[in-house]
């Protein structure tokens, strides 16, 4: 990693206004989506659940996909910044697809009559949850930083590439089964509570994100901390 | 050839330790026998998940032979020793992956026909059962290497091998598991070439990537 | 429970847990982390003074 | 020029944790000259040794072995150094013979059971060379290590507590090796308690306290210093 990097702890109200704009949005799209939007064709209320389901889904992908961004910036630029951001964003991940996986099988229940449908995106999402979380106990069994930083890193990478080989393995493991097709949505109706929604977890989530990763600098100036001056020396 | 001299020290080594393979295979077939008391003794329903069972049985057994495989590197720090020969951390990764999944293709070797005599199996293809128990086992065999490296080094390292490495070996076992049972009871829709093809990309990432990363987990 | 092709009628009380299993998840992770980091913030402040802030 | 210095160190410092086992440690070892590292227990000799050798990255500062940078050339200052470490860099279950032609491969030196046989001769093991390492005592182990070292033929040798496990026979044997070394024309980094037996055979002394140099200067005034 690289010393000469000092670890800073940004301030501002950066996470504060996310948060508070994701919550804003999603309050909004979701009270669209429970009273005002109208009832699917065939899956009836039910399908107001996709109005959290998916846009959760898509910002959980987005998490890894950032904690996999930031593990190439730590692996290239041995960069404290990116390893905070990594640990955030896993952390954050990790809380999304357990998310995604209890709504996922809440959807399955009255849709499908079971809790869980071996759906290859949703157990895709369940084989990531237990990889990443593989990688936040990898993280709390490894003291020196360095080596915290560098082996998640590693992890992360590793764990990235197996995403598209779990979908596809799930996918033709569970191919007997129908093909299940979640409802398509064509009108503003359903369009707009998704939007907001989706969009309100995303600055959510960034607002999370931003403020875990100040927690992890934190932490880490703290580890990091300078020799304590010499006996001797003023 | 630095890995042809790994190479040799990881097979001297798996050799001098032999005994440890028969402890080894007797945990897999313990495990097996486990597997049929749990299934009951439906001579039917054992047939059908014997694939299943057969690579549980080994993907439980590798994380005893990966981890046992780092102990000799630790214990007097004799990893480090070649690292600052210097020998490159590649190649020491590739002889290690390489021993470690020729030990699992005989671990899976020797559990076949126990998995015979217990679930009432045929064997059909014996050669391409072996073919595929060696693709398998290199699946396992290649982040099971790097996460050993790293399991064993850190605290908890019992548990940090298997967190690690089976939710990520997912789609080794589905496609070992869907081959085999493809290879015992006969193809019909001639779906084997695609879960054979998965595993092989599957090995290919990996054996790739975790090369390339290995340096970063044993240098300090 | 359904017709093949028919809609999928109620189902209400899936649809509020969904949405108060994603609230309550959401909500109380924010509220752990902004503990979390308050909790932090305060240990800092007490022991490194001489610490360098860097503002971005 | 810095083609004359063995080492040069500046600043040098080194983290395990949260725990500062060297904080800035500067140096300098002429090549052909040997430095004798004194200090108590875990006042970071292992450590500074373990860093020159490139077996674990300083935290902070820089430092040449060789004429070569820690950091940015570590094959290079590990082809021209070797460590005698707390480890004895062994598999346990292979014999000593095959510990020695495993490192002899590596280095594409001659591996033939001769050849290695003469260095086990010189650390006193022949006899034992094709038994398994695991049966042997923890000094054993120590003279196996130190024919690991005298098989690397490195410029810079790093020997930490060599005296350590070792039988007065033992003893001799390093004195008797160091010396060869030295005339050899290698350049020694020795860590020792055995203040009086070092001073004898190094030129320079430093001591080290809770990971910083507290004095240094020639190694026959060093046991004037009470250092313990």
């Amino acid at each position: 990693m690289n010393e000469a990097e000092t670890v800073t702890v940004s301030r501002g109200p950066l996470p504060w206004v996310l948060g508070g704009l994701g919550l804003v949005l999603l309050a909004a799209g979701s009270w669209l989506g429970l009273f005002h939007a109208p009832g699917e064709r065939h899956m009836g209320d039910v399908q107001r659940i996709m109005y959290v389901h998916v846009p959760t889904a898509w910002n959980g992908m987005l998490a890894f996909t950032f904690a996999f961004a930031c593990a190439l910036g730590v692996l290239w630029r041995g960069s404290w910044r990116w390893d905070c951001r990594l640990e955030a964003s896993v952390e954050v991940g990790v809380v999304l697809a357990a998310l995604l996986c209890i709504q996922g099988s809440l959807w399955a229940r009255p849709t499908w009559g079971v809790w869980w449908d071996w759906d290859p995106r949703l157990t895709t999402t369940a084989v990531m949850l237990f990889l990443f979380i593989g990688i936040l106990a990898l993280r709390r069994f490894v003291d020196d930083p360095e080596r915290r930083a560098s082996w998640s890193a590693v992890a992360t990478v590793i764990a990235y590439a197996d995403v598209p080989l779990v979908y596809f393995s799930v996918r033709w493991w569970n191919s007997l089964h129908q093909v299940q097709s979640s409802p398509e949505t064509v009108s503003s109706a359903f369009y707009l509570p998704l939007r907001l929604n989706a969009f309100g977890v995303l600055f959510l989530m960034s607002g999370l994100i931003a403020l875990r990763a100040r927690l992890a600098a934190l932490r880490l100036r703290d580890e990091l901390a300078p020799p304590p001056a010499a006996p001797g020396a003023p | 050839m630095t890995l042809a001299d790994a190479l040799r020290k990881d097979v001297l080594l798996q050799w001098r330790t032999r005994a440890r393979f028969l402890a080894v295979l007797a945990f897999g077939a313990v495990t097996l026998l486990l597997f049929s008391f749990a299934a009951g003794p439906d001579t039917g329903a054992l047939r059908r998940h014997a694939p299943g069972f057969l690579w549980l049985a080994l993907l439980l057994s590798s994380t005893l032979a990966l981890a046992e495989s780092f102990q000799a590197e630790f214990e007097q720090r004799a990893l480090e020793g070649l690292l600052l020969l210097p020998a490159p951390a590649r190649s020491l990764f590739y002889g290690k992956a390489l021993v470690n999944a020729a030990h699992l293709t005989l671990l899976g070797g020797a559990l076949v026909p126990l998995a015979v005599v217990l679930y009432d199996l045929a064997l059909p293809r014996p050669g391409a059962l072996l073919g595929l128990l060696a693709l398998g086992a290199a699946g396992l065999s290649a982040p099971g290497t790097l996460y050993a490296a790293m399991a064993s080094q850190a605290r908890a390292r019992q548990m940090l091998l298997p967190l690690l490495l089976f939710p990520l070996v997912v789609p080794v076992l589905l496609s070992t598991v869907k081959a085999t049972a493809l290879l015992l009871t006969g193809d019909p829709m001639g779906q084997l070439r695609s879960w054979l093809l998965l595993l092989v990309c599957f090995d290919a990432v990996y054996w790739s990537l975790c090369g390339l990363l290995f340096g970063r987990v044993v240098e300090e | 429970m359904n017709a093949p092709s028919g809609v999928i009628a109620g189902g209400w009380e899936y649809v509020w847990a969904a949405y108060s299993v994603t609230a309550v998840i959401l909500l109380g992770y924010a509220a752990s982390l902004v503990a979390r980091y308050r909790a932090e913030r305060r240990r800092a402040a007490r022991e490194g003074e001489g610490a360098p802030e860097v503002h971005r | 020029m810095a083609n004359d210095l063995a080492v040069e160190a500046a600043g040098l410092s080194r983290r395990y944790a949260r725990r500062w086992a060297l904080v800035d440690v500067a140096l300098r070892v002429p090549r052909g000259s040997a430095l004798m590292v004194a200090g108590r227990n875990g006042s970071g000799k292992s450590t500074l040794l373990r860093v020159l050798a490139t077996a674990i990255r300083p935290t902070r500062g820089s430092a040449r072995v060789a004429g070569f940078d820690l950091v940015a050339d570590p094959d290079d200052v590990r082809r021209k150094t070797a460590l005698l470490g707390h480890a004895s860099y062994t598999y346990d279950a292979l014999t000593a013979l095959e510990n020695l032609r495993i490192t002899a491969r590596f280095l594409r030196r001659p591996h033939t059971r001769e050849a290695l046989r003469a260095v086990l001769d010189d650390v006193g093991l022949a006899e034992r060379a094709d038994d398994a390492v695991e049966t042997f005592s923890a000094g054993m182990r120590r003279r196996l290590a130190l024919g690991r070292v005298l098989l690397q033929d490195a410029e810079v040798v790093l020997l930490d507590e060599p005296y350590g496990q070792l039988d007065p026979p033992g003893f001799r044997l390093v004195d008797r090796l160091l010396g060869r070394l030295r005339e050899g024309g290698r350049s020694v980094l020795m860590a020792t308690h055995l203040l009086e037996r070092g001073a004898g055979l190094c030129d320079d002394a430093l001591v080290l306290e809770t990971g910083r140099v507290v004095w240094a200067g020639p190694a026959a005034d060093l046991p004037a210093q009470g250092v313990t």
